[in-house]
């Protein structure tokens, strides 16, 4: 499947890009990050530590083991600090 | 219910006042509003991130939700993105209740859901370099109480 | 710290933006505003009668209480006296604080103060009659949770 | 001793009057009571129940049994209703 793959904040400084398509057979988010680990160093930087990070599925907040069928877009990013 | 995202600064004074006469049967209206703060000193400016849509969805379920679980006439929130300096307002939320219970505890929990569950960041400028904010361990825990 | 009793009308916009532009270090304001409500339907006016001298020193002592307790960088009260129609605002309350817990919890203890220990009395004026409006068993228990 | 007697809300209404000057020997404020009671049924009236009543002495909220020695200005008034 074709994910729309979004970066924010530190992520999207540590990847170097807003946003990209990803080709994928990854059953859940662990997965994706699994593969997106493995393409580059600066990915590998960016999904070194999990805790640190937050996942959305379609602009709705999930965990790391959220399935991914039927998702079209994935967005990571560090904790949010608004307000 | 009102929900705003944008870039330009917002005139809280008269935000406030048109949300406080457009509440027809409040006998109390609460307001937050958060102002960028040069904490170590030497801020030069401050950049806010946000998930456009993300944002406009998380905004509006936590007023969905604050509605739905206290007796308010309405609530309103705005915040902004993009580059503000110190001093500038970044965002506010104006409740209103029958009751001032039902209008502090809405605002309240509209402000604890707003830290942690609304997809902003904020990025620090100063004369040293620049960091991301981050977050707080006791904003998170607020969450718990709601 | 300011204090004001006053029977004209106050313009809440004028005052909360003049009141958040004077709080330096400031990251957090909140205003309360209580308005007059014809909860029965017939409300004709309220007048609200106080203990001039009393009501001064009972709001100053609050609200040097309030900043003797949090954080905070400055404190408001302003509370009318007289005659008010429905949907006029009877008081204000606003505080600013570096970090919002603090801005929130001084804000409600001014309010839960204000309620029952600070001399005003209400009294409603209806088409069918007049009478004081009577103090609320939940008001008092407010007081505890300081 | 005289001391200034101030009435607020329904408690002016009932009596009639907002202040008056009081000669009394009481030591407290309830020894102050008993003598207004004592003097015309609108003082009984509005002094029927204590429990609906609050006192303040030299402006400053204080209980019935509280001694009047160096006092000059008693108010009563029922349970504020303020903000």
């Amino acid at each position: 499947m074709t994910l729309d793959v979004l970066y924010f904040a530190w992520v999207r400084e540590r990847i170097g890009l807003p946003r990209e398509q990803v080709e994928t057979s990854a059953a859940t988010v662990t997965g994706l990050v699994t593969e997106l680990r493995g393409r580059e160093d600066r990915y590998a930087a960016a999904f070194a530590d999990l805790s640190a990070l937050r996942v959305a599925l379609d602009q709705e907040l999930a965990e790391f083991d959220a399935p991914l069928a039927g998702v079209r877009e994935v967005a990571f990013f560090p904790p949010m600090t608004g307000g | 219910m009102s929900v705003r995202v944008q870039s330009e600064p917002f005139d809280f004074a008269a935000e406030a006042a048109g949300f406080a006469a457009a509440q027809a049967g409040a006998g109390a209206v609460v307001t937050f509003t958060g102002i960028v703060r040069d904490t170590e000193g030497g801020l030069e400016r401050m950049e806010i991130e946000h998930y456009p849509g993300m944002t406009e969805r998380a905004l509006s379920d936590m007023a969905a939700q604050a509605v739905a679980r206290w007796s308010l006439t309405g609530a309103l929130v705005i915040h902004r993105h993009g580059v503000l300096a110190p001093g500038e307002m970044i965002m506010m939320v104006a409740t209103a209740a029958p009751h001032r219970a039902d209008a502090f505890a809405a605002a309240e929990f509209l402000m604890d859901y707003l830290k942690s569950r609304a997809p902003f960041w904020k990025k620090e400028v100063t004369a040293k370099g620049t960091g991301w904010v981050a977050a707080r361990d006791e904003d998170e825990a607020a969450l718990d109480r709601w």
